[in-house]
């Protein structure tokens, strides 16, 4: 469209942009800068910006507060949770976009569970897998308390609504005739989904899996009450650093940039196709 | 001259055999995993719940008594503190949505119309996304720091009025509004961006043609093409903020006082603090309750929406 | 020998696909459905390719149902309109896919692939993935997936409906002698009525989701069973004028609504007022105004057509198509005479045809 | 200071391990639930020499102050015996005997009463005995006093200005009355003067730990109790009057703390200390002075010292060693309650720098030194508060539901200090807070 | 009304030219057709004229009066869009009344207006429906309909008949055609189809690769087309292409055959050189050896098209369509004689480009 933008509307766009900008990338920059400051420049008034650079802070981090081990914990947990959520949930949700099952119903029900607050079941939740924990199969599968498999079922669950929800629209977008013509050429409906659908739908489901990654890493709560030391992940790690001398910001700032900085990296990577995935199918020209 | 291709020597097809799963079935099979999951851990700790909202239930006692009807329903309901902590979660929501909702279209508004580091600025906006409100709001509270923060030291260099954010009880809730936007604005603005990008371009030029204003433009194309996507937004940040609890706990344990005790957070101190599992479990079912009811209206043009696509042949 | 038997189709719970519709499909035959957007063709398409089941009736193959067959067990091949290729393979993959499923040898594979790209003339695209190719070369893709491998019977929709003139032109030729080679059953669905006429053995037409009529393309055009047939086969298509039976000399005349007699009505239909009959643009001869026995008119329209020229003439109420050699020189607002050929006039009553003694 | 406390425990690891170094094929595991930090981390090389010696195997689970009760909780309800030996806060003790959380010890120590007499009297009585038996050992107490700018009250020119202005001398406060006065005087702007040298940046005159933490009832302990009243009645009611009264002293202060205070704990304030924004601390745990004294590295001129609270009544407690009945290994359990809270653990701990609950150690003359003033200089004052607070004892700490009403209180006290209600207000909500959670008026233990 | 002049008109994206420096007139009233293959420049020339693309070099001028800087609602042009680009989320009242409340015109007037508009579009019946509800033809009378309502000076249509089936594209064309005939807006009119072209327009403007080939009254361009490939683009059936060689004034050889030329074709052959192209119109040519050029060739297909047949037949290499009245067949593989007169062969230079561009597309 032939818009004559003049200079200062460009200027004044870009100017909000850089304010933008600033606004939402400052705090995880002064998170970063802090994690290389000398424990002496961080808690005094006024603020440091300039000062000599230091690792130790990562050294305690990884080091003496073994913070690698909560990160390997972290990895284990949401990626195998992520795994499993786009596993069942894009059968689900391919089940809910081509075959209309249950007619909203059950879709419907397996949204509303997203409206659960956690607070509620996490009581049941740490009783289950205490009484899980000690069956047979339970311990096959690791579910008890404190163990990767109870908090890999609990991200599941909590996931796969979102999960669903946005890939009920990706294998929407999928025109059914690319289905049906693999049918003919003789594949059944189940290789059909493995050798045509689930490929189309790759970065849609690449999306989900950012996004259920992304939950799985920054969850806290279930973390918290559902494991004690063996399986625990970073945002519960990061409280090894509340000590009786208060909060040990450097540390902390240097764990915190460990355990975002995979994030970070992987949703960089990832961005085009989060902006494909985000409009959800839902905008239809 | 072509030969015709489909000539001899091809493997001969499948022959008709059996019917097969009928679609019926094979859909049936496909929810079975995620249903399963779903029934076994959300209905049963749901219906554990419920029966605790009937029963005396003080576990710090280590029991979970005999049942005592609807009165744990009479104490909450009669509980001018989870009335109060409803209020609070009400002005958050509102507040916090609502405000994430124009700045995250304002900002899509804005990098729609750029020409140049678009894809950059993108990147950049998914940070906040990306970290986790246990770690980074605990940043935030030594941004909002009185003495140590950046925030007020910017301030005072500006010579603006230095707020008590996490510590005046008339600020705070704003403080932790103000937390949830930068870190969900974003998540608005990337998908109105996204929403914006896809709207077809033609109308648009035929209304430039037709001479109609922005204003006019605006009203009666762009936001009601966008509308199912905000509308999804909202409903997501929705659910999102009415439950919110992370940043709560990290920025103001509920504090100063009571001032930014929402429903959730106040369901935890009454759950995993005081161990009244009876009124906690109480406010929850109230609580879930409230928030289906509320789906019923916000999910169901939502899963229209699905349905009509998925009966689309 | 396929066969759809009374079969009604409904989408969700008001939108009816197709109406107790009864079709055969004979061996070998070129079989084209032809009919406006929304008729209800790739419904018939996909009941045969097994993609979607009946909500009523039966589908059949030499007698015995296959309503219940699934889809991979019918060996059909089908061309999709929408193209249906695969973005995330190459042509040469999008192409070797059926024949890959059936577990043909890939050094086969190659040969045939190339066969077929060679036919279709995109041998130079192979490689590329189908975002990468223009709407011609997509359709052609996807017409050579359907023709790679023998099927029992090929579903192709509107498979060269996105080609240019040229194109569609030479392929519509291919694709008719590559039909009499393959000695295949072919069903074809098109919105074209040169496509309709040119490409089917048999034609069916299609509205609304019923059956209007099938046959040959002669049948179709000498003798359309309605108003709709015989609007929708032809081009340009028939022109109807609002007629009655009136008694004259030498038995009762079909007269026009403004009093003009057009020829002898077929028995039967006397005292019958509003008919229709139908007369196509070839069917008439531009006389000079006034001439006994033709109807008067106005030149409303002329379009150029390059070879030929219509005319649209209004005479009283009813508009007239007339091809006239290119170098006729008319223009808008002019009178003419129209003579109309008796023999090739057809009558219909209730938008059904009624048997003409002239025809 | 860290790096020297993690060599110093590094040298302790292979001293002790490699002479007690034995034949150990199937240790027992027990495991330890503690407060995430500093001294847990200096009690690695403690628990390796308990290991070694009795052919154990300790996991040391780390949990956040905030979360350690209902983490414990939770897993004591859950009788889970995934804690075999669990941390308790004072206020806690009643709650896990009453229920049964954990085991009395008072067979076990019935042969090891030395042991017990060792404990501090006031600590012993507050945090051990419950209903006539013994719970565990103490082994860390962040008992209260108070930390003051020694070298604010000793300057001449403050002196005579806060004579010339209150009419008194300006010494380390012994009522709150000249607490309040003195944290008014010390209260100035940027840009003042302060010992005769103009401020950079404001400064207050007390540091306040009214956050959204339990630790602002800490605080406000050492007021109520100065005042010889308590926060529950021997009925087991809140005292309204009385708990305003205290509450009032309390505000009477905030307006001479930092607006930070409001949103911080002790290691805000310890944090504002060493920043030199403050002259001193209201009734303030006396644990925390290796972290108090680094404010005369930071703050020019400074002199800190450790005293006790106005009144000499302030916070008392100690984190005890408790054994969970859920517990699958109880004797090796309270055998290394014995060993942690024992005096050779003790020692050890106490010359890294923790707060030992020990007579013999916090009496022991080598930490009496100068070179030990950095990290034990605190010992004399903690010795008086115990001496002062001897006999003294709250029924907090009786009631099985102390621990619920710790969780419960800074609510109201919170909203109060920062001006959302009156202290009347406040105190009336922690009347009925209490009424509710006790589900009447509370059962205090004899 | 207004007449539209280019001058050295140039469409730049990036690096890309679209449009290479064309010149044309558009008289007032006048309706022109810009036909050509996609990607030829058509709809980006459209596009320069409504102003809804910046122009990167030359003029646009109404009425002589340049128009490059004039904003798009600022020009009193309108537009109707291959997909109707109507406003999906106001009634087909609304859309209809859009351009006129833009305009801040009265609610009386704007009724009067739409009501009457409607109903010379047959669109009366619809206009409480949203666009989502309407069919292919209805959603193109509804985007004419708001072309129409605000009396612009140039009326401009890309494409707007190209989703129709045959009999809605007949219907759709007198449409327009007599929409033109009441209200002679000056039109211009882009399409591919060649049949729209020639049947709507005065003049038709032939487009290729940015240039203009050709602009002249549909007769012209039918039958003296300037290259070969305005030929191969304007007939139906499509016009039929044999390579020749060896060309003098004795003759010149189509794959195989000798024949001989008349004058006219002989000062051709001297302009051209002795290859090049030969094009034949389906129509001119005949089974038989009635006519003075012959060409020998076997038969491939005969399609019966009822009003006429169409017949291909190999000639050599060469695929040739033939228009034959009905009954005419050959069988597969039978050889025939096909025969035209001179005075319908067309010679061109030997033009690769022409083919290809078949073949792309």
């Amino acid at each position: 469209m032939q818009r004559k933008t003049s200079v200062v509307v460009e200027i004044l766009r870009y100017g909000a942009i850089f304010l933008v900008l600033g606004f939402f990338v400052f705090p995880i920059f002064w998170m970063v800068l802090t994690s290389f400051k000398p424990e002496e420049a961080i808690m005094v008034s006024p603020p440091r910006f300039f000062f000599t650079p230091t690792t130790e802070n990562y050294v305690h981090a990884l080091h003496d507060k073994n913070f690698l081990f909560y990160i390997k914990n972290t990895l284990i947990i949401s990626v195998i949770s992520t795994a499993i959520v786009v596993a069942f949930g894009s059968l689900a949700a391919y089940s809910f976009a081509r075959y209309n099952v249950g007619d909203g119903h059950i879709l419907f029900f397996i949204l509303s569970t997203k409206m659960m607050p956690a607070i509620a079941v996490i009581l049941p939740y740490f009783l289950i897998f205490r009484d899980v924990g000690k069956t047979a199969v339970g311990k096959s599968l690791h579910l008890g308390l404190d163990q990767h498999g109870a908090l890999i079922v609990s991200y599941v669950m909590f996931n796969l609504p979102f999960a669903i929800w946005l890939l009920v629209s990706f294998f929407q977008d999928i025109p059914r005739s690319l289905e049906h013509s693999a049918r003919l050429d003789g594949l059944s409906r189940i290789q059909v989904l493995r050798r045509v659908t689930f490929p189309l739908a790759a970065p849609g489901i690449a999306v989900t899996a950012v996004f259920t990654l992304i939950f799985c890493w920054n969850e806290f709560l279930f973390a918290y009450i559902l494991t004690r030391k063996a399986a625990s992940t970073v945002t519960v790690g990061v409280e090894s650093f509340f000590t009786l001398q208060g909060i040990l910001w450097g540390p902390v700032a240097a764990a915190a940039t460990i355990s975002v900085a995979p994030m970070l990296i992987f949703v960089l990577v990832m961005q085009r196709y989060m902006v494909r995935g985000l409009t959800f199918g839902a905008v239809r020209g | 001259m072509p030969t015709s291709p489909a000539s001899s020597g091809f493997a001969a097809p499948p022959a008709a055999g059996r019917a097969g799963l009928s679609d019926r079935w094979f859909s049936v099979l496909l929810i079975t995993p995620a249903m399963l999951i779903t029934l076994i851990f959300a209905i049963l700790p749901l219906v554990q719940a419920l029966d605790v909202t009937f029963r005396m239930g003080d576990l710090s006692r280590g029991r979970i008594g005999d049942y005592v009807g609807l009165e744990n329903y009479r104490v909450v309901f009669a509980d001018a503190a989870f009335w109060q902590a409803g209020w609070v979660t009400v002005k958050f929501t509102v507040v916090a949505v609502g405000l994430q909702m124009i700045l995250g279209i304002g900002i899509a508004f804005l990098l729609h119309g750029a020409t140049f580091a678009k894809g950059l600025t993108r990147s950049l906006l998914i940070l906040p996304l990306a970290t986790s409100a246990a770690v980074t709001g605990l940043f935030w509270r030594y941004l909002y720091d009185t003495q140590f923060g950046v925030m007020n030291w910017m301030l005072g260099n500006l010579g603006l009025p230095e707020p008590n954010w996490l510590g005046d009880y008339t600020i705070a809730l704003w403080s932790v509004v103000l937390f949830d936007i930068w870190q969900w604005t974003p998540f608005v603005a990337l998908i109105a961006l996204a929403g914006l990008q896809a709207l077809p371009k033609e109308p648009f030029e035929a209304a430039e043609l037709d001479g109609a204003s922005r204003w006019r433009v605006l009203t009666t194309l762009t936001f009601p093409l966008l509308k199912p996507v905000l509308f999804l937004v909202l409903v997501l940040r929705t659910i999102d903020c009415v439950r919110l609890y992370d940043a709560v706990a990290v920025l103001t344990r509920g504090g100063p006082g009571t001032a930014t005790e929402t429903m959730t957070f106040y369901l935890y101190r009454t759950g995993l603090k005081l161990f009244r599992m009876d009124y906690a479990s109480t406010m929850a079912i109230f609580f879930l309750y409230v928030m289906l009811v509320a789906a019923v209206f916000a999910l169901t043009p939502l899963l229209k929406q699905f349905t009509d696509r998925a009966k689309e042949a | 020998m396929y066969s759809l038997v009374d079969v009604h189709k409904r989408y969700g719970l008001r939108t009816v696909a197709l109406r107790k519709l009864n079709l055969d499909i004979r061996p070998g035959e070129f079989f084209v459905l032809y009919g406006p957007a929304g008729a209800g063709k790739s419904t018939i398409l996909n009941l045969l390719a097994g993609l979607t089941r009946p909500t009523s009736g039966d589908v059949r193959r030499d007698g015995a149902s296959i309503t219940h067959l699934p889809p991979e067990r019918r060996n059909a091949a089908m061309a999709f309109e929408n193209y249906a290729l695969y973005s995330h393979l190459t042509v040469a993959e999008n192409l070797a896919f059926p024949l890959r499923a059936a577990g043909v040898r890939p050094a086969e594979i190659e040969v045939r692939v190339k066969s077929v790209a060679g036919v279709l003339g995109i041998p130079h695209v192979l490689d590329r993935r189908p975002g990468f190719l223009s709407g011609g070369q997509r359709q052609r893709v996807a017409l050579g997936r359907a023709i790679i491998r023998p099927a029992d019977i090929y579903l192709l929709d509107e498979p060269i409906g996105h080609l240019d003139a040229k194109l569609r032109h030479r392929m519509r030729a291919e694709l008719k002698a590559l039909a009499v080679d393959m000695k295949a059953t072919i069903v074809f669905t098109t919105t074209s009525s040169k496509e309709a006429l040119a490409l089917g053995d048999r034609i069916g037409i299609l509205n609304a989701g019923r059956l209007e009529q099938a046959g040959t393309a002669a049948e179709l055009y000498d003798r359309p069973a309605n108003t709709f047939v015989a609007s929708f086969v032809g081009d340009p298509p028939m022109s109807f004028l609002n007629v009655s039976v009136r008694p004259a000399e030498g038995g009762p005349a079909l007269v026009t609504g403004d009093g003009q007699s057009i020829g002898k009505a077929p028995s039967g239909a006397l005292g019958r007022g509003g008919l229709k009959a139908g007369v196509r643009s070839t069917a008439l001869t531009l006389v000079d105004p006034g001439t006994p026995g033709a109807l008067a008119g106005q030149v409303e329209v002329v379009e150029h057509l390059g070879h030929s020229s219509i005319a649209v003439v209004l005479s009283g109420t009813d508009h007239i198509q007339v091809l006239l050699p290119a170098d006729a020189r008319l223009r808008p607002g002019e009178r003419v005479g129209l003579r109309v050929d008796p023999t090739r006039l057809h009558i219909f009553a209730d938008e059904t045809a009624l048997a003409t003694d002239a025809a | 200071m860290r790096k020297s406390l993690a060599s110093a425990g590094l040298l302790a690891l292979l001293s002790s391990g490699g002479a007690f170094a034995q034949e150990c094929t199937d240790p027992v595991q027990i495991t330890w639930s503690t407060i995430a930090g500093f001294y847990t981390d200096a009690m690695a090389s403690f628990v390796k020499s308990f290991e070694d010696a009795n052919c154990a195997k300790v996991t040391v689970v780390n949990i956040d102050n905030s979360q350690l009760y209902n983490k414990q909780v939770i897993e004591m309800v859950g009788q889970t015996g995934a804690y075999d030996v669990v941390t308790l806060e004072t206020a806690e003790k009643a709650e896990f005997a009453e229920n049964g959380f954990i085991r009395p010890m008072t067979a076990f120590f019935a042969d090891k009463q030395d042991l017990l007499n060792d404990v501090s009297p006031t600590l012993r009585a507050m945090t051990v005995e419950y209903k006539g038996d013994v719970w565990g050992l103490p082994y860390y107490t962040y008992s209260a006093g108070m930390f003051v700018r020694q070298d604010l009250l000793d300057d001449p020119t403050e002196k005579e200005a806060f004579k010339a202005k209150y009419g008194y001398e300006l010494a380390a406060p012994t009522t709150w009355e000249q607490h309040r006065d003195i944290a008014e005087f010390f209260t100035r702007k940027q840009g003042d003067m302060l010992k005769g040298q103009p401020l950079d940046k404001d400064f207050y005159g007390v540091g306040l730990m009214a956050g959204p933490f339990p630790e602002i009832q800490d605080e406000m302990s050492a007021m109520i109790w100065g005042m010889g009243s308590d926060w529950l009645n021997a009925e087991g009611k809140v005292p309204v009057d009385d708990v305003e009264k205290a509450m009032d002293m309390y505000l009477r202060l905030m307006p001479f703390a930092p607006p930070a205070a409001l949103t911080v704990t002790y290691d805000g304030v310890m944090n504002q200390m060493k920043d030199c924004q403050i002259a001193m601390t209201a009734g303030f745990f006396l644990d925390q002075w290796p972290n108090a004294v680094k404010t005369e590295e930071n703050c020019p001129g400074a002199t800190m010292a450790a005293i006790e609270a106005p009144l000499k009544k302030a916070y008392v407690g100690g984190f005890l060693l408790a054994v969970s009945s859920s517990s699958a290994n109880p004797e090796m359990a309270e055998k290394f309650v014995a060993h942690i809270g024992g005096p050779e653990i003790q020692q050890q701990f106490a010359e890294m720098g923790g707060a030992s609950t020990l007579t013999s150690v916090l009496t022991n003359p080598m930490f009496a030194t100068p070179e030990k003033r950095a990290t034990n200089g605190q010992y004399a004052t903690l010795n008086q508060v115990f001496e002062s607070m001897a006999g003294f004892s709250s029924n907090l700490f009786k009631t099985p539901f102390g621990a619920k009403i710790y969780n419960t209180m800074q609510i109201p006290l919170q909203s109060a200090a920062s001006g959302q209600i009156s202290a009347r207000e406040a105190a009336e909500q922690l009347a009925a807070d209490v009424e509710k959670i006790c589900g009447g008026p509370c059962p205090i233990a004899n | 009304m207004a007449r539209i002049t280019a001058r050295r008109l140039i469409k730049r994206y990036g690096a890309f030219q679209a449009v290479h420096g064309i010149d044309f007139d558009v008289a007032d009233g006048e309706f022109v057709a810009i036909l050509g293959p996609s990607g030829c420049g058509k709809s980006s020339t459209m596009r320069m004229i409504a102003g809804l693309e910046s122009i990167s070099d030359g003029q646009i001028l109404f009425d002589g009066i340049p128009v490059n800087a004039v904003r798009a609602r600022d020009r009193n042009v309108a537009m109707s869009f291959e997909n109707y680009a109507l406003y999906a989320p106001i009634t087909v009242y609304e859309n209809i009344a859009f351009p006129l409340r833009s305009a801040g015109k009265d609610a009386a007037s704007i009724d009067r207006a739409v009501r009457s508009v409607a109903e010379k579009m047959e669109l009366t019946a619809l206009l409480g429906l949203k666009p989502g509800a309407l069919s292919s033809g209805q959603a193109q009378r509804v985007g004419l309909a708001r072309a129409l309502v605000r009396k612009p000076a140039v009326f401009l249509m890309d494409e707007p008949i190209s989703h129709l089936d045959t009999r809605q594209r007949y219907r759709m064309r007198r449409f327009i055609k007599s929409i033109h005939q009441e209200f002679g807006h000056t039109m211009i009119y882009v399409t591919h189809d060649q049949e729209e072209a020639l049947a709507l327009a005065d003049r038709v403007m032939v487009m290729s690769d940015g240039m203009i080939q050709q602009m002249a009254t549909p007769q012209e361009v039918y039958s003296r087309p300037s290259n070969a490939f305005v030929a191969g683009f304007v007939g139906e059936p499509p016009i039929n292409f044999l390579d020749y060689a060896d060309a003098d004034d004795s003759g010149l050889t189509i794959e195989g055959n000798r024949v001989a030329l008349t004058e006219p074709l002989k000062a051709r052959v001297r302009l051209i050189g002795p290859r090049g192209l030969a094009a034949i119109r389906p129509h001119f040519l005949r089974l038989g050896a009635e006519s003075p050029v012959r060409l020998q060739g076997r038969g491939f297909i005969t399609e019966e098209l009822q009003d006429h047949n169409e017949i291909f037949v190999d000639v050599g290499s060469v695929r040739v369509a033939i228009v034959t009245p009905p009954g005419l067949r050959v069988a597969r593989g039978e050889a025939v004689t096909i025969s035209v007169d001179p005075e319908h062969l067309l010679l061109f230079p030997a033009d690769v480009k022409v083919k290809e561009h078949a073949d792309e597309l």
